[in-house]
This record gives structure tokens, sequence and C-alpha cells, in this order.
């Protein structure tokens, strides 16, 4: 079997890598790359925890052959920030308390930046909707909802919608 | 047509297991800087059982949170702490990890008390200090008067003397070749069940929780969407007020899923349903809007009065959303879950009986 | 003022750090150099006696390290918390007592070659009638899954007279309600990574019980308590589906034999199929109130299919009977709660632990008895409510700190509060 | 097992590519490919990744319809405006598909070529009575997407032969579309039923209309025999009523894993009256999407 050539920029870097016809995306960032942080649930599409960013889109990289990618840009959970300088979404994230067992917080954290990069003040049903991919067990939502609207209320130095929201 | 409905539910739940032993262990290291090391057996599956025993142990020995690190569930070098299961962490594990911060507290005191020339009753600590209680009597007077003392002597008030850092402390019972070490453990009151009658004790404490869910039923469709979930809780004391509301607030989601579209489909013991495209789980569009209210009326036995909130957060929410359609267009629906179809066929039999 | 300095406060989550930037090891994130992959071979059927197993051409596979079968199984092959009644694998001329069973384990260079080499397994199985409802399963001409029958544990709870009680009560309602079997849906699938280095067994795995884990692979290896260390990983969920052995005792037979890093990770469909359910229950429920709505007499009998293998299957029966009569002072009480053997998959443990679906059955009473004695749902329930003193359906005195009338005040303030409105009236 | 991976860039090698190949699976956005290879439901020798074809991407207007690549995802289609106002059951249907994360990937063509009764897409664009261009190596022809459809999972396509282009004619003056569908949660949800209208009115009379649905036969559907009643009828709760009644005695949905084949029959009357009323009131209000 041919292994194919592809070039593609990773968390700001470009990597040339030779793949597998049959390599899916996931495979490549978790076991070749090392890239551990994006995450397997369902292996099918239906989970949302293995989400990365392809050109800034949200995707899931269970379902991707690693082959299209070339070109592209590809940005994981690993690319979003580090512990000397976390994204604004990853410190909303811990102070909003919307992780609980984690799993679903890579991939949750890549669908918000995908969100908040086209639409900067999302409405909380937008944000529902754009999140709607990525399924979590364990917060019920709420919590993670806060924490994207945090971010993009301080962004915009606006009146949180959500203040206003609850004082109705 | 849309009909809208409220509905109650309420529950109690035994914190721990039911008229068995099921104890849990723990030890606790108060380290040469003051920071502190907690060993516990219990595993930490994301309902932040690290984060509130780390608050226990921050509470009892007097430092602070950051100072505390929890290294938890390896059995080559923490303590059994059973199961996480049964709401029993908090309780269960946080009585052995304060009972072990006690222990090594106490180490300190000891020291404490000598460094400070009172009786180790009248030290209280907090935030990385061991103070002499303020309004503590006579050993209040003597240092009052060692302080007068000491600026008579043209000394300063010898405020040292009053209170001490925890590192301090630890210093001096270095020097003596004291190590602050404490373990504890904790197993809850309770009796087996009569085999007959199953009389006994099952629990040492219970947690008790009312919902209210705000349904919107589709006459047409048979279509429930739940509005709005009300969830008080009684947890005896919130080690941690976000992460109780998270546990709510989770444990609404899974009550609602139950309540209205999670079922494993069997044929012949074979599940049909055996990946996320036809096993549903709520996503972030069918979730309600859930305001989770703490309730605290502390145990007595509990750690600060702390009893559980894990389980009990979704069990009443699949009761109180079947009120609730009940109350919307009518119909009781009594085998989970409530799905479209089950509504609609009540609706269209109870059409038939008025007509 | 709170009297305390950190209780009460909301910190951050300890974890929180290493799970935002995706630092946090989950097992199926951890690996070694020349790890291989493990995978199972499991029953097709439910009910059966496995007759014959030839793996030759499996074991002969390029790539394939180990292929396991029941005769591997060094130490007790069973393992369970309360009864230890599942096979680690089922050995020849035994019982498979659900789809699922582990019949063989294969460890390979890939993943891909430990599914060909399954694929390669021939196993050859006496199938049996299984039996698939709990009902039919109790009937005495039932076929047994087990020898001793298919009823597993019976508990009773008897306070005051129930007949006495029917006899004076105004109103009474008596409804059967089912409940449906559910899957925990943690989002990580189960998973683990076993070593042997020198004499001593370590592994990494997704669970909520990590010394529960230690004990059942040391009985199941033979060695000694001392020789397993089980580091829980970060754990990706659990809701009491993760307190059963999954990959553990496979794992660490597998480490043993090859004398290498041996890594297991289900997929999502092998998880849904495998993992413990939540118990589907028949309830049967007649309560009796007097006029004014205060509880007299109560009677339930709850059926609970365990499926194949008891896990904590006794344990949730007994809770449910416990708290079967709800948060609620009843002078006359009697509860009959059956758990049932199947060949269905087995139920355990899940998040609420039998009391979700008594709770589903004594509110639906609740709400009716408030209608038929003409009060409302919040008064019917603070009428009946326990409180410092009550006695619980157990016998139990419960002295302090039952907090159910304060739930029950401060929810009906929010709910007048954000306007809730009930269309049968007051709530 | 492993496959052979081709990437053409453009059509001719395309059908270059696929003359030369016995056996080979088309890779759109491949949410359904990917799925189905994983499961072990299909084996391709070889999967050819037509994503670099930029004669099949794009979304353009020409006089009176729209031409919709068949690599156009069903996010580029919720994102654009102009379909939102003139194909507005297709701008509804692309924004029910699946998750965010798949309708960036996931292709209009794809949603159609894969043939299940219960794609979203499939009522819509039937309802609109788009049109699938078929092209080869040998020409290009054009086929009503309602005539594509062979049986669950089949299309009348032949080896060879693909789908580039769609063409979806824009709604004008007094037509309004709608979508409906009813799925068991409100996101990553298949389709219990689905169905799309397509109304032309003059006065307060039903001029022209097309009624297609889903999930209720082999293939998506249109309901000609409503449609020919509906025709000239008055614009009345009464008569989307009645025309929900007839669909519910029309179709023959199966039982399965999602829903009863009597409660699909429920939702198929709730359907046609739903998609009606909408597509009626878009019709009078001038705005087609309002």
């Amino acid at each position: 079997m041919d292994k194919i050539k592809i070039q593609f920029v990773l968390n700001g870097e470009t990597r040339q890598v030779e793949v597998e016809p049959d390599l899916l995306l996931i495979d490549l960032l978790r076991e070749r790359l090392g890239l551990t942080g994006t995450k397997v649930g369902c292996g099918e599409g239906d989970c949302g925890a293995c989400t990365v960013l392809l050109n800034g889109k949200n995707v899931n990289s269970c379902l991707l052959l690693a082959a299209r990618v070339n070109g592209c840009e590809v940005v994981t959970v690993e690319g979003l920030g580090s512990y000397d300088k976390l994204h604004p979404l990853q410190e909303a994230f811990i102070a909003e308390g919307a992780v609980q067992c984690g799993f679903c917080t890579p991939g949750m954290l890549l669908s918000a930046k995908s969100l908040l990069d086209v639409n900067a003040r999302p409405t909380r049903e937008e944000i529902a909707r754009h999140i709607a991919g990525n399924l979590c067990r364990c917060t019920g939502y709420t919590k993670i909802i806060n924490a994207i609207e945090k971010v993009a209320c301080a962004d915009r130095h606006c009146a949180c919608s959500r203040e206003a929201e609850e004082g109705r | 047509m849309k009909k809208r409905g409220v509905g109650m539910g309420c529950m109690w739940y035994g914190v721990g297991n039911t008229g068995l032993p099921n104890p849990a262990g723990a030890h606790v290291d108060i380290l040469d800087d003051g920071t502190v090391l907690v060993l516990t057996g219990c595993a930490d599956i994301g309902q932040g059982s690290d984060t509130a025993l780390a608050q226990i142990a921050a509470e009892e020995i007097g430092v602070r949170y950051e100072d505390v690190r929890v290294v938890s569930a390896d059995t080559g070098v923490t303590p059994d702490a059973g199961a996480t299961s049964a709401s029993r962490q908090t309780y269960i594990s946080g009585n052995a990890v304060r009972s072990a911060a006690r222990a090594a507290k106490q180490l300190i005191l000891e020291t404490a008390a000598e460094m400070l020339g009172v009786s180790q009753e009248e030290i209280i600590a907090g935030d990385r200090l061991l103070k002499v209680r303020a309004a503590s009597g006579k050993s209040q007077a003597f240092t009052d008067c060692q302080s007068e003392c000491r600026v008579g002597l043209g000394l300063d008030s010898g405020s040292d003397t009053r209170e001490v850092s925890i590192a301090e402390v630890i210093a001096k019972c270095r020097m003596k070749g004291k190590l602050t070490l404490g373990h504890g453990w904790y197993n809850p009151d309770t009796t087996g069940l009569d085999a007959e009658t199953g009389q006994g004790r099952p629990y040492a404490t219970y947690a008790f929780a009312t919902q209210v869910a705000e349904v919107e039923v589709d006459e047409d469709t048979g279509e429930v969407t739940v509005l709005r979930v009300v969830a008080a809780h009684d947890v005896g004391r919130a080690i941690n007020p976000r992460n109780v509301e998270g546990q709510i607030e989770g444990g609404c989601a899974i009550g609602m899923g139950y309540a209205l579209m999670e079922e494993i489909k069997l044929q012949e013991g074979n599940v049909l349903n055996c990946n996320f495209a036809t096993y549903l789980l709520p996503t972030s569009l069918d979730v309600p809007e859930i305001y989770p209210l703490i309730v605290e009326d502390p145990e007595k036995t509990g750690p600060f009065g702390a009893k559980g909130v894990g389980e009990p957060a979704l069990i009443p929410t699949a009761a109180a959303i079947a009120n609730a359609v009940y109350d919307a267009v009518g119909v009781r629906i009594t085998d989970l879950p409530i799905t479209p179809d089950k509504i609609l066929a009540k609706l269209k039999e109870k059409q038939n009986k008025g007509a | 003022m709170s009297e305390f300095k950190v209780v009460g406060q909301s910190v951050p989550k300890a974890d929180a750090l290493d799970k935002v930037i995706g630092r946090a090891k989950f097992a199926a994130d951890i690996s070694f150099p020349g790890m291989l992959y493990a995978k199972a071979l499991r029953s097709p059927v439910a009910h059966g006696i496995l007759q014959h197993i030839d793996y030759s051409a499996a074991a002969a596979l390029p790539g394939v390290a180990a292929v396991l079968t029941g005769k591997d199984v060094p130490g007790a092959n069973n393992f369970g918390i309360i009864i230890k009644d599942e096979p680690v694998i089922v050995k020849n001329g035994e019982k498979i007592r659900k789809i699922g069973d582990t019949l063989a384990l294969v460890a390979a260079e890939n993943e891909a070659i430990a599914e060909q080499a399954l694929a390669l397994i021939k196993v050859d199985i006496e199938e049996l009638t299984p039996v698939l409802c709990p009902i039919a399963a109790m009937q005495p001409d039932a076929p047994k899954i087990y020898d001793k029958g298919n009823v597993l544990a019976v508990r009773k709870i008897v306070k005051g007279d129930t007949e006495a009680g029917f006899r004076d009560s105004a109103v009474v309602v008596q409804q059967q309600y089912k409940t449906q079997m559910v899957e925990h849906a943690y989002i990580e699938p189960e998973a683990g990574i076993a070593l042997f280095d020198g004499d001593v067994v370590t592994m990494w795995v997704s669970t909520q019980n990590p010394h529960y884990d230690a004990k059942e692979v040391a009985r199941n290896l033979n060695i000694g308590l001392n020789k397993v260390r089980v580091i829980q990983a970060a754990t990706g969920g659990g809701f009491g589906g993760k307190l059963d052995v999954s990959v553990q005792v496979h794992l660490a037979m597998l480490a043993v034999v090859t004398r290498r890093p041996v890594r297991m990770v289900y997929s999502r469909t092998e998880s849904i199929k495998n993992s413990v359910k939540r118990h589907p229950y028949t309830i049967t429920m007649k309560t009796g109130a007097d006029a004014n709505g205060r509880l007299t007499a109560f009677e339930c009998t709850i059926i609970g299919d365990t499926g194949a293998y008891a896990s904590y299957g006794p344990g949730t029966l007994t809770r449910s009977a416990v708290h079967a009569t709800g948060p609620y002072e009843i002078p006359n009480v009697k509860i009959t709660a059956y758990t049932v053997y199947t060949n269905n998959p087995q139920a355990g443990a899940m998040r609420g632990f039998g009391v979700p679906q008594v709770a589903f059955a004594h509110e639906a009473q609740m709400d009716m008895l408030a209608e038929k004695v003409g009060i409302s749902p919040l008064e019917i329930r603070l009428l009946n409510a326990l409180r410092p003193g009550s006695l619980t359906a157990t016998g139990q005195y419960l002295e302090q700190s039952v907090g159910i009338v304060s739930t029950l005040e401060a929810a009906a303030a929010k709910v007048r509060e954000i306007k809730l409105e009930r269309r049968g009236g007051r709530l | 097992m492993p496959f052979v991976y081709h990437a053409p860039r453009t059509l001719e090698n395309l059908f270059a590519t696929l003359d030369s190949l016995e056996q080979y699976s088309l890779l759109a956005g491949g949410t359904d490919l990917i799925v189905k290879w994983k499961e072990k439901l299909i084996d391709p020798k070889a999967v050819v990744d037509i994503n670099g074809i930029a004669a099949m991407k794009g979304i353009e207007e020409c006089p009176h319809c729209f031409s919709i690549g068949a690599l156009v995802t069903h996010y580029e289609i919720t994102a654009s405006a102009r379909l939102r106002a003139a194909a507005t059951a297709l701008y509804e249907a692309a924004g029910e598909v699946g998750s965010p994360q798949i309708r960036h990937i996931a292709t209009i063509g794809g949603n159609i070529v894969n043939a299940s009764p219960a794609a979203d897409t499939a009522p819509a664009l039937l309802a609109l009575n788009a049109e699938a261009e078929i092209q080869s190596r040998t020409g290009i022809s054009a086929i009503l997407v309602a005539d594509l459809f062979t049986g669950t999972g089949r299309t009348c396509l032949k080896p060879g032969q693909i789908i580039s282009r769609i063409k979806v004619p824009a709604s004008g003056q007094n037509q309004g579309s709608a979508f409906v569908k009813f799925g068991k949660r409100k996101a990553l949800a298949i389709a219990v039923v689905n169905g799309a209208a397509w109304i032309t009115i003059d006065g307060d009379k039903i001029k022209d209309v097309r009624l297609a649905m889903g999930a209720v036969a082999p293939t998506p559907i249109r309901l000609l025999a409503i449609e020919d009643w509906l025709r000239g009828q008055t614009l009345a709760a009464s008569t989307f009523k009645t025309a929900g009644t007839m669909a519910e005695k029309l179709v023959r949905p199966i039982s399965d894993i999602r829903s009863s084949a009597e409660y699909r029959g429920d939702l198929a009357r709730q359907v046609v009256i739903r998609a009606l009323e909408t597509a009626a009131r878009r019709a009078k209000g001038g705005c087609a999407c309002g």
C-alpha cells in the first residue's frame, strides 16, 4: 500500500508526514504525533470528543482520512493554549466549573472557539446550537454554555447577556 | 396544540452502602514547607472528590486550598477508600481525610502550644497560621500580660507569641525529629437489615431533594420539551457550591434522558442500539434550563456537615417530568421512557373515551 | 460570614487545568514502547455451553503475541463485587450466560492484527434456551441459568400492619410501573494499559474502584495483592458503570504472559454491549391515605432484571426496597424486592442505584392520592414528609439533618419566583 | 480492509481514474462512507477523494434557479442568504442535518447519493423540484432528484457516473417552501419522519403545490395524489388538515428502532399540515423566509 505524503499546518507549525490511505486524522494525531488531547468517544461522529478545527471549522477527526488534510490548517486542544498561556476559553472553563470528567472538554473547547471566531457575541441559544455535536454526560451543559458566554462577553466588554436574562 | 404543565418529584437517598460496612481510609502528610499531601484511595471520576477532599483537609489543618495536593486512587500508595459509588465519598472519605488531617494537625498543635505558651485547645488554625483564640480566657490574659511585660522591657509587643505560621511550627517539629503524618479512617454507623422484616439502620445519613419540572407537550405529536427544572437539594453542607451545582445540573440532564429518550433495546439478549447514533443522549439543545438550589441542613456526623449529592441529582427528575406531563395533558404514562408515541396513543384513547 | 475559610468556597477543580489543555492522561492516552493491543472474542449466544474452541490459526497469525482461553486463567476465574459469578474467560464445558461473555483474548502488534486473529478463532457452542424475561425466569419451570435457580435475592421490609392500614384508608391508589434498561454512556469508553515489571503487575485503568480491581486481579492471577498496583487514570465519567471489572483482569493476564505492555480500549459498541446497565424494573405499588391525605399504608413489589451476572444487583434491589416509600413517613409498610437472573446484559450500579425507578412510581402515587383527596402535590408531600423524629420503613429513627421539608419549601419559593404555573391548580 | 487512495483534481482526471478502477467508493464529506467502512458494511478497494474538484463546488445563481455544486457542504447552504430566501426548505433541511461538525464536511451530493430514506435534504429537493446533473466521461444529463432513487441506498447512477451539481429552482413571488423534521432529539438526530412543501398561491387559492416526505417509504417520496387534490383548494387550516389526513392514509411506513409504523403515520399527518401551513405563510408574506 503506497503511502501518501501530506503537508499541513498543525497548531501553527508546518508538518510533513507520510500516511497510509486508510489512516484517520484522529489516529495520525493521537498515535503518530502523540497529541492525545483529542479523544475518541464513539468513532463515528456522534459525540464530538474528537473535534478539531480544520481551516477554522469544527469537524470530527474520527471521520476524516488523514490524507484529506493535505494543504489544510488543523488546530487541536494542544494548539489552543498551554500551562503558561491559557486561552480565554480554557480559563473560563476552569473558572465556571465547565469541566467535570474532562473527556468532552478538548472537543468542546474547539467547537466553542470555532463559534467565537465567526460570531463574537453569540446568544445562549446560538452557543447551544453550535456545541450540539459535542456530547457531555456530566455537566448538563449549563456551565459549559456559561463559560463560552463569559468569554464572548469579555471579548466585547459588554454587559453579560446572561445577567440580563437572569434579571428578567 | 402545545400545552404546558408543571410536576413535582421528591426523593431521599441513603449515603453509603446499604446496611454493610464500607470504610474509607486516608493519609495526610504536612510537609516541611507547610504544604499538605493527602493520600486517598478515592477515585475522582470527574465529580470532584479530589477537590472536595483537598478543601476538607485545608479547612481542618488551617492551610489554603492551593496548599493541598490530593494523590488519589493508586493502590500502590493510597489506602483503600472503597468505591466511588453510593454518593459516599464526600461523606465517608471526607470524614476519613478529616480524621487523618486532624491526626497530623494534632502533632503540630502540640508543638505550637509550646511555642505559643498556651494549651492546644486555645489554638485555632486558618490561612497557614496558628493563632491563640481571641476570646480565650486565662491564657489570653496570660499572653496579654506577657505582651505587656515585653513592652515594659522595651521589647516589641510580642505578637509572634500570639500567632505562629504552620511552616514555623513544622520547622520546630523537624528540629525535634518529629514527622507530621496522620492517618484516619471512617466507617458509617449502620446495622444490617433483618432478613424477614428488613428492620435496621441501613445508612448513617440521608440526602433529600425536591425537583419541579416544567414541560411543554405537543398534543399533535406527543413530543415533550422540558423547559425548566427547579432542583432543591439538601446536601448537608456544600463543600464546593459550584461543584454541587454541577452535579445537580448534570444529574437533571441524565434524569431527563431517562424520562424521555433513553432506552436499551434488546432482541434475544442482544443490544440493538449499541452506538451513539441509535442510543440517544440529551444534547445541548435538549436539556432544560436548570435552577439548582442548595439547601444545607448540616449532618452532625458529616465532614463539616456534608452528606452527598452525586446520585440524588438525577433521582427525582423523571418523576417530576412524568407528573408534569400529566399536568399538561392529563395522561399518565406509567412505563418509562415517556416517548411521544406513548403519549399520543394515550391521548387518542382518552379522546375516544370522551367521544 | 461563613464559619469556614475553605469549605463552602467554590474553588477551581483540582483536575481542571490538565483537562483544559489536553494534558490529562486517560488510559487510552498512555502508551509504552513495544506495546501490544488486546481484543476479546465475545459470545454471540445469550445462553449456551462452550463445547470447543480452536485458536490455532489465530495463534499462528504473524503479529499475534498471545491467545488466551479459559484454561489459561491461573486463579479463580470469577469476579463480581457481591457474588463471584462472572467468568474472566468461559472455560470449555462451562456455561455462557450472556451475549458478550469472553471466550478468548488476543494480544497483537496492532489492533488490525488482533481483529484478524479474533476472526480466525473457531468456537463450538451448544445453544440453550435463553431466559429473557425476569417474570418468566421466576416461574418454577423456567430454564435454569444457575443451578440454584434464577431468583438471586429477595429483600423484604415489613413494618406495622398494611391490611389494617388499608382498611382504615379513605383513598387507595394502585398501579403497575415499568422502567427501562439504560446505558451509563460515559463519553470515555473502558480502557486500560498494563505492565508486568519484575513480579509486579501495574496498570492504569479507567475505574471507579481501583482497590476492588486489584483484588480481582490478584485472585484471578493467583498472585499476592501486594503484587498488583492499579492506578486510576483520568476517568472520563463512570456513573456506576465503571465499578465493575472490564479490561483489568484481561490486561493483567496478557501482560504477565507476554511480558510486554498491553493496552485494551473498548470501541463504543463494545462498551455498550458489554458494560452493565441500569436495572429495568416492574413495580407494583399500592398506597393508602386518610381523608386528609395522611399516608396510612404502603405495599410494593419490585422485580428487577439483573441480567446474567449479579454485579451490584442485590445491592440495587435492597436499596430500592429501603427507599420505596419515598421520603415520607408511613406507619404500615410491606415491600418485597426480587433480584432475578436472566440472559440479558447484566444490570448493576447506575447513578441512583435503584432509587430513580421507585421514585418514578412513588411520586406518581403521591400525585394521584393528592388529586383524590383534593389537596395539592406540595401539600400532600409537606403533610407526609420525613422530619426529625420520624421512623423510616426500616424502623430507623431519624434524629437530625432531615431536609426534605426545607427542599420542598425552597423549590416552592423558586417556583413562585420564576412563575412556573401548574395547569391543575396550586403546586 | 486497506484501500488505494486517489485524489483527482479535475473532472477529466476523475473520469479517467474511475475508468481505471474495477470497484471504488467516492469520498466527498465521508461522514457516511467512513462510518460504513468502519462498521465493515463496505470494503472498497479504492477510495476516490473528489474534494479537490473545483467544478463540483460553489453555489451559483442562474436566472430563476441555483446551481449548487455536489460538494457544497450543508454548512455552506445554511450560510447562504439567497438560498434562505428563495429555497427556504433546502436551507432549513441543511440546518437540521447531524451536528455542526457534520454540516461542516458533509455535502449535499453525498446526502443525495447515499439514498437514505431519511436524508434531510431529499424531501426539500423533491418539493423544490430540483434536478441533478449526472456527468460521466461521455457527457452530461439532467434528472429530477425524485427520479434518482431506486431503493434504500440505491440510485440509478451507473459506474463512471457522478452527480456534479444540483439545480434548484428559485422561489419567487407568491411562492414559498418549508421543511419539517421530527427526530428523537433536537440535534444529531436521524429523522423519524421529515418532509417538505412548496406552494404557489393565487389570492386565497393554492395554484400549485409539491409535497415530499422522507422515512415513510424505501426512498424519499412525492405525495402526488395529495398535490393533485390540493391544487385549486382554498388556503385554510381545514384544507391542510384534510391533506394531513390523506397523508396518514397514503403512506406505508415501517416499524424500526426509531419508531413504530403507526406513530410514523401520525407524524406524516403533522409533517404535511405544518409544512403546508409554513410554506403558505411564506408565499403570502412576500418574504419567502418569514
